[in-house]
């Protein structure tokens, strides 16, 4: 019998195995049984109904996916009104994915969702433009990401998670001024920026031009965002990037996450996620390990272990 | 092979490939084993397949492929235009490869009960899409647009009324196409119209049918992320019956759309 | 026939392929033949010698590959006296990588170049960490990218190309700030920060930790990269990253590259970098072009090309 | 088939394998036609290869390997421990199938011009790197350290005169290989000894060769990036006459070093 179970802040989930936010929605239950998930994570929901970007929204790299999916949805109000009745079906603690193009938007999201029953923690991506800064990321700097996540945490008491971004000089400035601005736990990472071109036709393969990429192509660099966030703050990570298998799921354990969250995996491998859960459990079965918690930073640099 | 029932609307299946030849110059034929997906497979629906040769060798993602073929035997084919790198993994494949299939998937078509006759016209390989309403009840018509003889693949369709078109010869220009429908209309009225595979001959048949006043559908495509109504990469501009235009995804509100709402891509 | 011959800066070069820094040395003329080649590029040269990293130095990842080798040499007096008269034997103009842990050190380093016949531009390779600023790497913001630039441009009148880095936020900052301090070319770009765990020792694959990634996964970002510099300056860049095949190339020349490096791809296939020349040529043929400089830039998008 | 001469002393050549056989229950023998190689490649060089099987997967970069057969008849041979991912898909390689190799590459054995006898000390699959050897002119006499005697592979390193010692039974213990090669030296003194594929057995034939003044090398490995010599990633500790400590790359300066200059790994 291996242990699961795994605290992120104040939340405790069953097993550290959760889908990414934007590559998962209720409509893989008709493929497998969502309850065997640690949590349910959302796509970002913004306050506002979005159209989303121009298509084409995916180009395939070499062992990776770009996509400028550009958050389409009708809105927050109806999320919670259309979206949240489906959502609460699940037994998983539901985490909803939260994305704004200003502070003062961030906060009254928030207050929402705080309003709303069936919401276990919010997810903050900050990865989006922020207009209020010509329309860079809120993620890119220690400062904007810093206002967003104390927004959102003045504005509700849920537990809060941010999700950071790889487009930054020094992630662990950013990881630890979102610590200090009270985010419970840090989703590492979002999409980095890239871009593929169509040589017949000299144009982008997106519609939006650049893209984010995610998928195997992307995990050595995720992996290392975590690892050096690992090193930086003291609240839970949560790895995400690239994760397709066991093994991967692993590597971002012992390099400091918490738990994982799988995306473009499962467009390929719909039932991914179990996958990975049953990889985990067989790798500690196998290696004699009784707590999954005991892989958790396990690479990390002795001298971190140490301070501990 | 999937013949546990799993519970599962939709599953994933290495089926064993039972037919992988070459139609054509350009076209291809895979028959698997898949008793379990076939059975739960309906015109118009598509699978999405791991597009991997027997080494390892293609694409990232899936590709989405309509069932052309449902065996009663167990049997699911696809007939695929060989167009780039997924499509020509899928054609490697040989007899006793396994295919990684997730299906079935989407919306297919909904023939109205009354229906006795119906006319489906057809563009290219987008006659797999259609090819399943042979023999689903009422009697198909069908008109079938190619670039020329050689490509026309009547037997795959398998509908022993037709007409053919051909680029070739010219018949298959959209107002020659729409005097031969109108001829039809006039003569032997379809209870309902059905379309896949051209946007210029879709605009022809959404126009006839409203001023016949013969319900229709037309089976869309667009690229696919997870197939599974998740990513929201595979939309299309459809308009609903207040008139209101929104996106709606391929692989979960399609790839069936209703010929009126649905707009030119 | 197609035209090849590339302007950067003030040097014209038969064609616009080279080797990426680090991952070329004389050694390949015993694979292929050198002066086909537009450039040839040295291994970063310090001034002073190095042992390089703890081993091992490079791991595989999903299409690419992580290496700190850390830039093991002699030094610049011994890369003078000893390497120099080797380069001198082949006929593409040499351009020396010069890599340096302070400002005064670059600006000595350039000047001992400056005084060495034979070498036709350097490429200061700025990605190094910056002794007099915590080791951050001077490359992650425009500031310090542009000291060591400006360093450079007074100790020496040869050509000069910067190499930058992917690990910032805001690239085309330090792209401006590169050409205001006296770029004449941006390459673009370096390895970019990942890292890879062996899951049964638990240890980061790489002696050092983390690595830089290069190889195919890399491609996406590297173009992204060069997209993004050839809006924000107008000096040449030189596009590297992940290429392997001449339409890989084209890609990068159409997102505004004037010239292409090649690395990892020639340890794959020695010869890649003329399979890429040969490719190109093809490719241009093909398409009836009868200039590859009509390439650079043909993606970007249109209101960039009309203010030209 | 490489039999054009290019005029560079490396080449990167597609070579048709003729032969692919397991080697009892953990090695492999590749045997494949390359003339032009075969006729440039000495005792103790290496080619570079590419680990794809028949369907392209493998991986990315290439692997360093020992020419274990220098075929009169134009045919290079590989003796593989398979491994890991790499050596999997050289496994997987069939008759037919090509073999891209990049080689001649490194600095291989220098047998003494006087040289009439010597002795070679292999652990397990570092005979291949050793068997070239025999036949190379002197008479050779052969230590070979295995696990057990399964794993031998006398055979495959082709000497008539051995000793073979194993884990199984004690035999391979430092001690134990020390006292036999000691035997050896004062009955049948080589003029010259060789190892490879064992630090351990490395430094007692190291101490033992000194002690005795008998020169000698050791075939060293070290992971590699270009095989080349421009990535410094294959780097060991090497001390030269002055004694002084520096790094040299197993790619060129080796894989061949002198046995007292080497330092153990
Ligand atoms: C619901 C549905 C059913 C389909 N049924 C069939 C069928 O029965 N027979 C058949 O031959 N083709 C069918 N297609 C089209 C088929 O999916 C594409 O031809 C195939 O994806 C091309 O992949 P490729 O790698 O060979 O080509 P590439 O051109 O290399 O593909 C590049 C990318 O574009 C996408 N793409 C290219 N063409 C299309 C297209 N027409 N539709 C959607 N995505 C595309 C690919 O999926 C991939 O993501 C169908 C598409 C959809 C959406
Ligand atoms: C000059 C030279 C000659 C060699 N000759 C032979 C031979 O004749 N027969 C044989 O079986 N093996 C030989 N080896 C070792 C062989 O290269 C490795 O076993 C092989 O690279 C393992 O690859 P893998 O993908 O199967 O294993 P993995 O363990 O998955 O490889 C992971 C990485 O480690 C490297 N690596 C692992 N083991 C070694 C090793 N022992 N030496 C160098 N790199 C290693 C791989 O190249 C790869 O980069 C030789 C090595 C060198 C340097
Ligand atoms: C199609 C697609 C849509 C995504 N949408 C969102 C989103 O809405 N919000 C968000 O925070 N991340 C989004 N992401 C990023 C993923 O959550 C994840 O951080 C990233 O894809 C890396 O993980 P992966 O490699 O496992 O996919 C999206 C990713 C993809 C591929
Ligand atoms: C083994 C290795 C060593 C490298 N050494 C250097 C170096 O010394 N100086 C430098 O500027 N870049 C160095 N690089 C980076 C390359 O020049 C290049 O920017 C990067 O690898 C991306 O290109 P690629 O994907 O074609 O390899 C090195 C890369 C590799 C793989
Ligand atoms: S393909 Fe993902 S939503 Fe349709
Ligand atoms: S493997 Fe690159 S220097 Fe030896």
């Amino acid at each position: 019998m291996v242990r699961l179970a795994t605290r992120i802040g104040r939340l405790t989930l069953a097993n550290p195995v959760m889908p990414a936010s934007g590559t998962f929605g209720p409509e893989l239950a008709e493929v497998m049984d969502l309850d065997r998930l640690g949590a349910l994570v959302t796509k970002s929901v913004t306050p506002e109904a979005r159209l989303g970007n121009a298509l084409p929204r995916l180009a395939e790299t070499e062992n990776g996916l770009l996509n400028s999916i550009g958050i389409p949805g009708k809105g927050l109000d109806a999320f919670v009104a259309q979206a949240m009745p489906e959502w609460r079906r699940f037994r998983a603690p539901l985490v909803v994915s939260l994305s704004a193009p200003s502070v003062a938007e961030f906060a009254h999201a928030a207050a929402v969702l705080a309003a709303t029953p069936g919401v276990a923690a919010i997810e903050a991506n900050i990865s989006c433009p922020n207009l209020e800064e010509d329309g860079r990321a809120f993620a890119m700097l220690p400062e904007t990401a810093a206002a967003a996540v104390a927004a959102v945490r003045a504005a509700c008491a849920l537990p809060l998670w941010v999700k950071l971004s790889p487009n930054t000089a020094d992630i662990a400035a950013v990881a630890r001024a979102c610590e200090a601005a009270g985010a419970e736990a840090l989703v590492v990472a979002n999409t980095i920026l890239g871009l593929a071109i169509d040589i017949e036709t000299a144009r982008p393969k997106l519609g939006a031009g650049m893209g984010g990429l995610s998928g195997p192509a992307f995990k050595p660099i995720a992996l290392r965002l975590v690892w050096q966030c690992a090193q930086a703050v003291g609240i839970p990570i949560i790895g995400v990037g690239g994760i397709s298998t066991a093994e991967d799921a692993v590597e971002f354990l012992m390099a400091g996450a918490s738990a994982v969250q799988v995306g473009t995996a499962s467009f390929v491998q719909p039932t991914a996620m179990l996958d990975v859960l049953d990889g985990l459990v067989a790798f500690c079965t196998r290696r004699g390990i009784g707590d999954v918690a005991q892989l958790v930073g396990a690479a990390l640099p002795r001298e971190r272990l140490a301070a501990e | 092979m999937d013949t546990a029932p799993s519970g599962f609307a939709v599953a994933q299946v290495a089926c064993p490939v039972l037919e992988s030849v070459a139609v054509g110059q350009r076209y291809h034929r895979l028959v698997v084993a898949a008793p379990g997906l076939a059975a739960r497979t309906r015109p118009g629906q598509f699978c999405h397949l791991l597009c991997r040769d027997a080494g390892g060798s293609g694409p990232f993602l899936r590709r989405p492929m309509s069932v052309w073929r449902i065996g009663a035997d167990g049997t699911l084919g696809f007939l695929l235009h060989v167009k780039g790198r997924g499509t020509a993994a899928l054609a490697r494949l040989r007899p006793g490869d396994a295919l990684d299939v997730v299906g079935p998937l989407g919306v297919g078509f909904a023939l109205p009960p009354t229906a006795r006759r119906i006319l489906v016209l057809a563009r290219g390989v987008g006659l797999a899409t259609l090819a399943p309403l042979v023999g689903s009840g009422p009697q198909v018509h069908a008109v079938l647009s190619a670039r020329a003889p050689g490509d026309l693949m009547a037997d795959e369709f398998g509908a022993s009324s037709y007409d053919a078109v051909f680029d070739s010869d010219g018949s298959s220009a959209p107002a020659a196409v729409e005097a031969l429908l109108r001829r039809r209309f006039e003569t032997e009225r379809p209870d309902a119209v059905f379309t896949c595979g051209s946007n210029r001959l879709f605009l022809v048949l959404q126009r006839l049918a409203a001023e016949y006043g013969i319900p229709g559908q037309v089976a869309l495509e667009q690229q696919m992320g997870c197939g599974l109504g998740m990513c929201f990469c595979c939309v299309r501009d459809i308009r609903d019956e207040a008139g209101h235009i929104s996106h709606q995804r391929v692989c979960r509100e399609g790839p069936v759309f209703d010929l009126q709402q649905a707009l030119a891509w």
